[in-house]
């Protein structure tokens, strides 16, 4: 007798998602889909361009200014210095939140989150180590987001990268503010990684358990940090295998509908994209924190690379598949995030003549990528002669990482299946693995 | 709950036979929401109707009413004054036009109904929304102005003016009077119309309180009742009605005569003159229609029709002195100008323009040899310096006009000659040498000096100028360096510049022309350049252009002349390079032009590459344009405009250093020599402007020119005589030297050809008058006025026009003299009229023996005159044949008829005795045909009585013309924003109730403007009129209806939206509050700004949007 | 004091929402003394099963639009258990971006809700037009923006759900509230229903650029100008919805050198923000001659996928997109 | 006989157009029957939100009628309503209505049979557009 499991609304998505499981037969089914269309194409055709980097935010706060960089290419405008390190200090900036907010959700996973933590005196529950924390990140999260207000208009939809520049200088008075803040994420950053490595995902049961779920080895793909802007992909060893521009991306990777999901799956186009199958399909890969990692990108800033010592340290050098090196990759990056913070939000780097290059012509067309907090996003635009948007492609290579997604689930399903666990611990296991991804 | 009352007026048939009343009250008392009860009724309007509304508001408790009738510009008052005596707010009601919006325009009942009920329940719905309002009042201007000074503004006029308060009288035409004046006697008392209605106009032209406004028209009117500003214009009179003292000696000197328009063409008059003895105002003034179209199109603005006029006259020498108001070369002008006065000579339409350049010419040729010297005279001599550099035409021209207005002027010429161009550019056969002398020396003798050989920016500066005192400084330094070709070549020997040529063959130095001369150049001066050369022995003189034939800029006359002097035409080819032999020309290579200018008119010449020429040649003059000399120019350190040329304000010439002013070719590039002469009186103007009140203004006003197109009126005045033909030399004669070419008109033709003028301009402002004038009341440079007068009330009296009875052909009006409209007859008959009273044949002036009136000519007819009786012709025919009677007792008149209509008191009467006394036969019947058979007319029509056809021979045809509107009543209409009906008569407020009233508060009709009347009604309607002026002002305030705009200061942003969007200036902007503040005095209500409101924080009260929703959702519910 | 029920949901939206509501309970303070969670996915993990054992929900915040059946069937159960639905963020609100859709008219490629041989899972059926929250369900009270701003979600948590009870009143909270909504605060009774939780004028009244004279000359796109930083944008010719968009905001975009684009929805008075954009705009348009206006007007571009960027579904006077088809009433889940 | 009968909003000035409606019916020329007229001050104060709520409520056509440009009772208020027209009609365009269901006419007061003109040309042209696809009636809870 088939017996189907649904776990929805799914914890921590940013998009309605379910999991489905079928349960009974010969074999396992595991589904993670995607509940509810996006309809970006019909929001955005017949927009005017200039119009993409607001309306994009849809998908999250990067894709500002992934749109905005975009822009610049279809604009054909070079935007000035100051404008590039303002774009890159917010993002960063947003690569520092992002992370937090990932791991202040694995950590409250562990127990209520909204817990009356003022009574929480009265009744001292498991795991109580954890308290002292919560109110720390959530002071530290709301200065990350003070200083994404300051540069970019707005935390959650960003307002200020437009084409060829930023629209606003900072204010001076905010510099002071921006240092203040960018000081006590890298305290914090380093504090926060030394208490949940150290504490958490090496020594714990939780850390056991968070090594057993993995998808297993499969390809890697970030973007180069060098002046071309490349977009690398690796194979399952670290090795380089193929390398091409932004523009290319929609002829490296395919994008198919099954008719269980309103999102499409993303791949490696030819190399297999068997979504449900428990064997290994060559197209899938990573992105985001573990995939740079894993291509053995060096962090550029000194307590990052400490972190990064201390990864490779307890877990071996990268490549690494495991949902414990998931989690560690955010906290190498959190700490590189937030000490390029410091360095970006210097004063000197954000003022100049112009923050603004004003295009004289429209181009027909145009696609960039940047290296969002979740992972490569790619944005590519046709307009007619007017700047009406005419066609977009847009690949978020995390959130339509759905094949991934689904072989997460499944792992986790399997898990346990195995362990017998309770429909509650299977929903937490599954929520668990699929938040670094 | 609120309760609405709802009722249905049946107009009886006029909405019951459509609409069926009884279902739309019935259906919507039950269908919708707060109607209490629900009503219809025979005549809502009448008092039982009226009081149901009020019993019902009274007795239910109504909150709102909803009345369906009429349009509320009918009726809206009365029921708005009938709820509120039953004690209800009068906005709380809400009228709904079914008849003039649903009954009377459909065809269907069961549409008419349903359209019926939809706009009620919109009413039912809206009315529930509304506010109970209170108005405010302002307080009247208490002055009127009567437009139209005929016997209706008249009458008002005096009336109100009697009661104290002050009237402005405003006339189209010089005089006031209207039609009445025009009149001899009137019907059925027979008065004399002068004897009644002098009393009245001079009664007006004393009355302290009456300003009499000739010659005015309204512009545009502003504000509302009680606060009216109206726009007047004011046309000049010439004549000051202060200093004229009536005398007539101007008259008699006038050398124009017009056919007069107040005796509808039967004499004609001067242009300065007084329609008949006892105009009021009792002076003269000028007729003149506008610049005319020569003066218009001359640069320097030269009297062209002044000067032919007095030509025409024999006044040659006050001919001369006119032209050189504005131009003091009248001899070279006449012998070089391109002649754009001739180009828009009206003439030109009918056969040729007159030969005006040749008549100038004359005229300063005559002064030469005469030695007269005619010049204007010198004003007072002053002290201040003005330096001119350049003493080509525009400089000569600014020296003349600086000196005669005093200044002490010295030019500065680099050649040793004067004249510039003239001197150096124009061959001597084009203008020989000796003229061109005697009208420098013209100038010189008036005091200018000068000194030759100065070279400016070498040998004076503008800082030398200043030091030696110079007040200003006018650079006419001209263009006289050849542009090049800059092709392959161009620097061999025997290849030279045109201008150069023509310039060193003047100055006396050597110039070499081969045996085969090819001339590159398709304008005027390429064609003097070689016929030049064929002057100087060239055997062959060969001329290659880009342009085409028709596409040269040079004249078509030298091209011809050039022709029968042998030159050899190239069109349409470009030089690609000269050919040499040790360096040596010996040939010249050339493309194919395909066009010269592209699309877009800017010269870019094509070429088709293929097609080749070469010409073989020793000589090769260049002359395709001059340009300024680059050095001097660059280095004056004034701003310059593109293509190297000085910059300077079009109107006074200024430049961008102060004092320095530039003109003539140098600012313009090439142009014409009238153009320089203009520029240089236009310097002159802004010189002395700029001494004598150390600023600049743009220099003149312009009067308003005539219609270009032909006036009837003008091809009638129009002489037979030809245009005059200039005797030339014969080409033999003229080719082997440069003898002038053309010999010059005599007195005779240039006699002649002034009279062949049109006077377009009707008065020609030669100043004959002005120096007759003893009191020195003219002033020929009066200008238009433009009067602003704010008053409290308007009376429109603009009365009517005749109708044109040209309409009917077959009646052979302005064919056969003796066929006349009975306006005419009026004239005939009048004792100041062309005749004297007398009423004779026009074709022959023999008393006629037998007259025939024709009725109904443009009346009663919709299929080519007007659909309407004119109300007053029958009448009129019958007291002209009584007059005619009375004038030859033996005579017959007869009258074709339709119906007779004598409603009148004593008109009946007066018909009877016409017929039976004064024995006139009335045929009933139209007229077919009027024709001449035997030196007689014979009108043809029929006897609808007898029935059968009847021709009466006449010697004397009477046309009894209907009246229509005022031609220009869109005009006022427009002004006013006054309704007229299809016919232009302006609309009563109610045709019945509201004679006088519009639907306008504050504007009055008075007389025939509204529609066809005889003078008993028009005078009791100006009097009515005043009445109403009269009740306005006696109130003394109006009610400004609160339907204002509001703001909601919860909603207002502040920004300023609306600010600039009110055209009273209501609306302001709180720098305080940060919010708009509307001052509810000034504002209107119009609702722009509640439209434009991005917040929708302003409504207007009554038409709030809820209460337009509500209405759009009734209707369409 | 029994502690009140609280349900926080996303139909089809983005997180941004949810964040603003873990922003606030992050930032100012947690709302668990008065509250216990009773339904967030987002935060909690709930599932749906898990409120079939929640008798009463007090306070239901629901954000984003309404797209699919399972949206649908998602806002019909929240209301069924809910005593007062808030509308969070313009999705819920008015539609918001996905509200564009309409304007497009068509339907995405995956809306294939059949199952593949009966093992494949199905998908809840996209409706054909996207609606607001209102347009489903009765609303009580809604907090606008894209997504709100803290201090009006915080508002909005005091006044429904701890009214007289919150010791931290947080004054900054009030700032711009419709007088009577904030007296409700203080006073702690509950707002009339149907409030707002924003400003009742246009988000001129708050926006910090100065404004001159408003005279149209010259169109230009947000691309093509670098407006001066202190000038009302729209007198510098960008198209900026300030003038229309109900305030609350405090002019975020504009002080961020962005024309406003109305996520606030149409000011209070306003019948339609497309039709009162075209009006005030216009209205100052530099020109009487007919030629040059419609040369002006032609300089505009996408005005219906401007002016109504957020309000197409909710707002516009006008509907666009197809009919509602019949499949919209309800589908498998 | 089942044809499609228009229903037309007319917003006419007080001071021209519908002193021209008055005449027309004065006049009696006959017109069709699917205009109904609401008197307003002047074209100037017709809100384009008039024209949108009259679609929305189920009218076929929108007819604006003020005074000639220059001849405004207000001055120049129909200059204004004229510079709304163009970018309104490009806003009702996007939104589905097309062109000839909107109109802006000047009519002045003695120009009832050019009223009577528009009237006719407009109901015909309205009529071979066929009706303005009904809205769906939204439920009167709306959004704020």
């Amino acid at each position: 007798m088939m017996q189907a499991t649904f776990f929805e609304p799914l914890r921590w998505r940013e998009h309605p998602a379910r999991v489905a499981v079928y349960n009974g037969g010969e074999e396992l089914k595991v589904y993670y889909q995607v509940t509810a269309p996006r309809d970006l194409g019909a929001i955005c055709k017949g927009r005017p361009v200039e119009e993409l980097p607001r309306i994009l935010t849809l998908l999250g706060p990067a894709h500002h200014i992934a749109s905005a960089v975009t822009l610049d290419r279809l604009f054909n405008v070079e935007p000035p210095p100051p404008a590039v390190n303002m774009r890159q200090a917010l993002l960063q900036t947003l690569v520092f939140s992002h992370h937090l907010r990932k791991l202040f959700f694995f950590l409250t996973s562990l127990e209520d989150p909204l817990a009356d933590r003022h009574s929480a005196v009265r009744t001292l529950g498991p795991p109580r180590f954890l308290r002292h924390v919560f109110d720390e990140v959530m002071q530290c999260l709301s200065l990350a987001q003070e200083a994404a207000v300051i540069l970019g208009g707005r935390a959650e939809h960003p307002l200020t990268a437009a084409a060829g520049g930023v629209s606003r200088y900072v204010k001076p008075q905010s510099y002071n503010r921006l240092a203040e803040i960018g000081d006590t994420c890298v305290i914090f950053a380093v504090k926060f990684a030394e208490f949940c490595g150290g504490t958490l995902l090496n020594a714990s049961e939780a850390g056991e358990a968070l090594n057993e779920v993995s998808p297993g080895p499969m390809s890697s793909m970030s973007m180069s940090d060098d002046a071309d802007a490349a977009i690398v992909v690796s194979d399952r060893t670290g090795k380089e295998i193929d390398r091409f521009t932004p523009a290319d991306v929609f002829d490296k990777v395919e994008l198919f509908h099954e008719p269980w999901s309103y999102e499409p799956f993303a791949c490696l186009k030819g190399k297999g994209r068997n979504v449900l199958a428990a064997a290994d399909g060559d197209g899938l890969y990573f992105v985001g924190p573990l995939a740079r990692l894993n291509r053995g990108l060096e962090p550029s800033t000194p307590k990052a690379e400490e972190e990064r010592g201390r990864f490779i340290e307890s877990l071996g050098p990268p490549p690494h598949f495991s949902l414990a090196a998931a989690y560690r990759a955010l906290l190498v990056e959190l700490i590189q995030s937030a000490e390029q913070m410091t360095v970006l939000y210097d004063q000197e780097k954000l003022t100049g003549p112009a923050v603004r290059t004003i295009p004289q012509a429209i181009g027909q067309q145009a696609g960039a990528a940047i290296e969002s907090p979740q992972g490569l996003i790619v944005h590519r635009y046709r307009v007619d002669e007017r700047g009406m948007v005419q066609e977009l492609d847009i690949l978020d290579t995390a959130a339509q990482n759905n094949a991934l997604h689904c072989r997460i689930a499944r792992r986790a399903v399997e898990l346990s299946k195995y362990g017998n666990r309770t429909r509650e611990e299977t929903k937490k296991n599954i929520e668990a693995s699929l938040l670094p991804f | 709950m609120k309760k609405v009352g709802v009722y249905i007026c049946h107009c009886g048939t006029n909405i019951g036979g459509k609409v069926d009343c009884a279902r739309v009250a019935e259906e919507l008392g039950a269908e919708m929401e707060h109607v209490a009860v629900s009503r219809h009724y025979k005549y809502m309007c009448s008092e039982p109707g009226q009081k149901m509304i009020r019993d019902d508001i009274a007795e239910l408790g109504l909150d709102y009413v909803v009345e369906a009738s009429c349009s509320p510009k009918m009726h809206e008052p009365t029921f708005r004054n009938a709820v509120s005596q039953a004690g209800m707010n009068q906005y709380n009601f809400e009228m709904v036009n079914i008849r003039e919006h649903c009954s009377w325009v459909l065809e269907d009942e069961e549409a008419a109904t349903h359209k019926a009920k939809d706009l009620v329940r919109g009413a039912i719905s809206r009315v529930v929304h509304h506010q109970p309002l209170k108005g405010s009042t302002t307080s009247v201007n208490p002055k009127v102005l009567v437009l139209g000074a005929g016997i209706a503004g008249i009458t008002a006029a005096i009336k109100i003016a009697n009661a104290g308060y002050q009237v402005y009288l405003v006339e189209r035409e010089e005089i006031i009077g209207g039609k009445m004046a025009q009149f001899d006697k009137t019907f059925p008392t027979l008065d004399c119309s002068g004897c009644i209605l002098t009393p009245k106009t001079s009664e007006v032209g004393r009355h302290p309180n009456i300003e009499i406004l000739t010659k005015s028209e309204i512009m545009e009117v502003t504000g509302f009742v009680g606060n009216f500003n109206v726009r007047v214009l004011q046309k000049p009179r010439y004549v000051s009605l202060e200093t004229c003292t009536g005398c007539g000696d101007c008259e008699e000197v006038c050398p124009i005569d017009v056919s007069s328009p107040f005796e509808l063409g039967m004499t004609t008059r001067h242009p300065i003159s007084r329609p008949f003895p006892q105009a009021i105002p009792n002076k003269y003034s000028i007729m003149r229609a506008g610049m005319p179209p020569c003066q218009a199109a001359c640069p320097a603005g030269v009297n062209v029709q002044g000067y032919m006029t007095l030509a025409g006259v024999g006044r040659f020498d006050q001919a001369l002195t006119l032209i050189r108001e504005r131009m003091p070369f009248a001899s070279v002008c006449g012998r070089i100008c391109v002649r754009p006065c001739e180009d828009a000579c009206k003439r030109g339409q009918i056969d040729a323009p007159s030969a005006i350049c040749y008549t100038k010419r004359f005229l300063g040729d005559r002064d030469r040899e005469l030695g007269l010297e005619q010049n204007p005279p010198l004003k007072e001599r002053r002290e201040e310096k003005v330096a001119v550099i350049g003493s080509g035409p525009s400089g000569l021209s600014a020296a003349y006009f600086l000196t005669l207005e005093g200044y002490q002027v010295t030019i500065f010429e680099k050649l040793p000659v004067m004249g510039g161009m003239l001197a150096v550019g124009i061959p001597d056969y084009r203008l020989p040498r000796d003229v061109l002398d005697h009208e420098i020396r013209n100038v010189l003798n008036m005091g200018v000096q000068v000194k030759t050989g100065v070279t400016f920016g070498k040998d004076i500066t503008f800082d030398s100028l200043d030091q030696d005192g110079f007040k200003a400084v006018y650079l006419a330094t001209g263009l006289h360096v050849n542009r090049r070709l800059n092709v392959e070549g161009e620097d061999l020997d025997g290849v030279g510049g045109g201008v150069e040529m023509l310039r060193n063959y003047t100055l006396g130095e050597e110039v070499k022309i081969g045996k085969t001369a090819v001339v590159i150049g398709g304008g005027n001066v390429a064609l003097d350049v070689a016929r030049s050369a064929i002057r100087l022995g060239a055997e062959t003189v060969v001329l290659a252009c880009l342009e085409s034939r028709e596409e040269m800029p040079a004249w078509e006359r030298e091209i011809e002349e050039g022709l029968e002097e042998g030159l050899i035409l190239h069109n349409s080819w470009g030089p690609t390079r000269f050919l040499g032999e040790n360096g040596k020309i010996s040939g010249v290579e050339f493309k194919r032009c395909t066009s010269v200018f592209d699309e877009s008119g800017r010269f870019n010449p094509a070429y088709d590459e293929s097609e080749c020429m070469e010409l073989k040649c020793d000589t090769v003059l260049v002359a395709i344009g001059q340009s300024s000399d680059g050095d001097i120019i660059g280095g004056l350190g004034l701003e310059l405009a593109p293509g190297g040329r000085i910059a300077a304000d079009p109107d006074t010439l200024a430049t961008s250093r102060p004092g320095v002013f530039c003109g003539g070719d140098g600012m313009l590039g090439p142009a014409t020599f009238v153009q320089a002469v203009s520029h240089g009186r236009q310097a002159a103007l802004s010189i002395h402007h700029y001494i004598e009140h150390g600023g600049l203004r743009p220099v003149e006003m312009k009067e308003r020119p005539v219609d270009k197109d032909l006036k009837e009126s003008e091809r009638v005045r129009a002489k037979p005589v030809e245009r005059g033909r200039m005797p030339m030399l014969a080409p033999e004669e003229r080719k082997h030297s440069f003898d002038a070419i053309e010999l010059g008109f005599t007195e005779e033709m240039a006699k002649a050809e002034g009279q062949r003028c049109l006077s377009c301009g009707i008065c020609c402002q030669c100043g004959e008058c002005v120096r007759k004038c003893g009191p020195q009341a003219i002033d020929l440079s009066e200008k238009e006025k433009i009067r602003d007068l704010d008053v409290g009330a308007i009376v429109v009296a603009t009365g009517v026009d005749i109708f044109d009875a040209k309409q009917y052909p077959e009646y052979g009006f302005g064919k056969y003299p003796d066929v006349i409209t009975n306006l005419q007859f009026e004239r005939l008959c009048n004792a100041s009229g062309p005749t004297s009273g007398r009423v004779v044949r026009p074709s022959n002036g023999e008393v006629p023996q037998s007259v025939v009136f024709i009725q109904c000519v443009g009346s009663r007819d919709p299929a080519k005159g007007k659909e309407y009786c004119s109300k007053v012709c029958c009448m009129v025919s019958a007291k002209q044949l009584s007059i005619f009677k009375h004038h030859n007792p033996d005579g017959q008149a007869y009258v074709f008829y339709i119906d007779n209509r004598t409603g009148g008191k004593g008109y009946e009467e007066f018909l009877r005795r016409a017929i039976e006394e004064e024995n006139a036969q009335y045929i009933r019947g139209r007229v077919a045909k009027v024709f001449e058979e035997g030196g007689r007319l014979v009108v043809r029509g029929e006897n609808s009585l007898a029935g059968g056809p009847v021709e009466v021979e006449a010697d004397l045809v009477v046309l009894a013309t209907g009246l229509t509107a005022q031609q220009d009543y869109m005009n006022v209409s427009r002004a006013l924003n006054l309704a007229t009906d299809k016919n232009g008569f302006f609309i009563e407020l109610h045709p019945k109730l509201g004679p006088v009233e519009t639907s306008l508060s504050g504007i009055y009709l008075a007389g025939a403007a509204q529609g066809p009347k005889d003078i008993p009604e028009s005078v009791a309607q100006g009097g009515a009129a005043a009445g109403e002026v009269l009740t306005l002002f006696s109130i003394g305030q109006v009610e400004i209806e609160p339907t204002t705009a509001q703001l909601n200061e919860r909603l207002c942003t502040g920004c300023k939206t609306c600010e600039g969007l009110c055209a009273y200036d209501a609306i302001s902007f709180s720098e305080q509050t940060k919010l708009a503040v509307i001052n509810a005095a000034l504002c209107q209500g119009c609702g722009t700004c509640a439209a434009a409101c991005p917040a929708a924080a302003i409504a207007v009260a009554h038409y709030t949007p809820d209460q337009i929703f509500a209405q759009i959702e009734g209707i369409l519910a | 004091m029994a502690k009140k029920k609280l349900a926080v949901f996303t139909a089809t939206g983005c997180s941004a929402c949810e964040n603003s509501v873990l922003d606030v309970h992050f930032q100012i303070s947690p709302v668990t003394p008065w509250a216990d969670i009773a339904f967030w996915p987002y935060v909690t993990g709930s599932q749906w099963q898990d409120l079939d054992h929640v008798d009463r929900i007090d306070l239901c915040m629901f954000a984003g639009a309404v797209r699919t059946a399972a949206d649908r069937k998602a806002a019909l159960k929240l209301r069924e258990k809910t005593r007062i639905m808030l509308a969070v963020g313009a999705c819920s609100a008015f539609g918001g971006m996905p509200g564009l859709v309409n304007l497009a008219a068509v339907r995405d490629e995956g809306n294939s809700a059949g199952a593949d041989e009966g093992i494949d899972p199905a998908l809840p059926g996209t409706e054909s037009r996207v609606s607001a929250l209102s347009q489903i369900v009765d609303v009580d009270y809604v907090v606008p923006g894209c997504p709100p701003p803290k201090n009006l979600l915080w508002s909005a948590i005091q006044a429904l759900l701890c009214p007289g009870e919150c010791t931290s009143r947080i004054s900054y909270a009030a700032s711009r509230l419709p007088e009577r909504i904030s007296q409700c605060i203080t006073s702690g009774i509950l707002p009339p229903k149907g409030g707002t939780f924003a400003g009742e004028k246009a988000v001129c009244a708050s926006c910090s650029r100065v404004k001159e004279e408003k005279k149209f000359r010259s169109a230009f796109r947000p691309y093509a100008i670098d407006p001066d930083p202190g000038r009302c944008l729209l007198e510098q010719g960008v198209l900026c919805q300030g003038i229309a968009t109900r305030e609350g905001c405090g002019g975020l975009c504009t002080a961020a050198g962005a024309p406003c684009r109305g996520c606030f929805g149409k000011a209070e008075a306003v019948y339609d923000p497309g039709a009162k954009m075209v009006s005030a705009v216009t209205s100052t348009f530099d020109s009487a001659n007919a030629d040059e206006i419609e040369a002006m007007s032609n300089e505009f571009v996408d005005l219906a996928g401007t002016l109504y960027r957020y309000t197409m579904a909710a707002q516009c006077a006008l509907p666009v997109g197809p009919a509602k088809d019949e499949n919209d009433a309800g589908d498998v889940l | 006989m089942n044809r499609f009968e228009p229903r037309i909003i007319a917003f006419l000035c007080n001071w021209c157009s519908y002193v021209a409606a008055d005449a027309a019916g004065v006049a009696r020329l006959t017109q069709l029957p699917n205009v109904r007229v609401i008197r307003v001050n002047c074209s100037g104060m017709v809100d384009p939100s008039y024209v949108m709520k009259a679609f929305a409520d189920g009218a076929d056509g929108v007819l604006i009628g003020g005074c000639h440009p220059g001849d405004c009772h207000y001055i120049s208020g129909n200059i204004k309503t004229l510079r709304r027209s163009f970018l309104l009609k490009s806003l009702l365009r996007e939104l589905g209505v097309e062109d000839g269901r909107f109109r802006l006419e000047w009519i002045a007061a003695s120009e009832g049979p050019r009223y009577a003109k528009v009237v006719n040309e407009m109901v015909e042209e309205i009529r071979s557009l066929g009706p303005y696809v009904p809205p769906q009636r939204r439920s009167a809870k709306g959004a704020a």
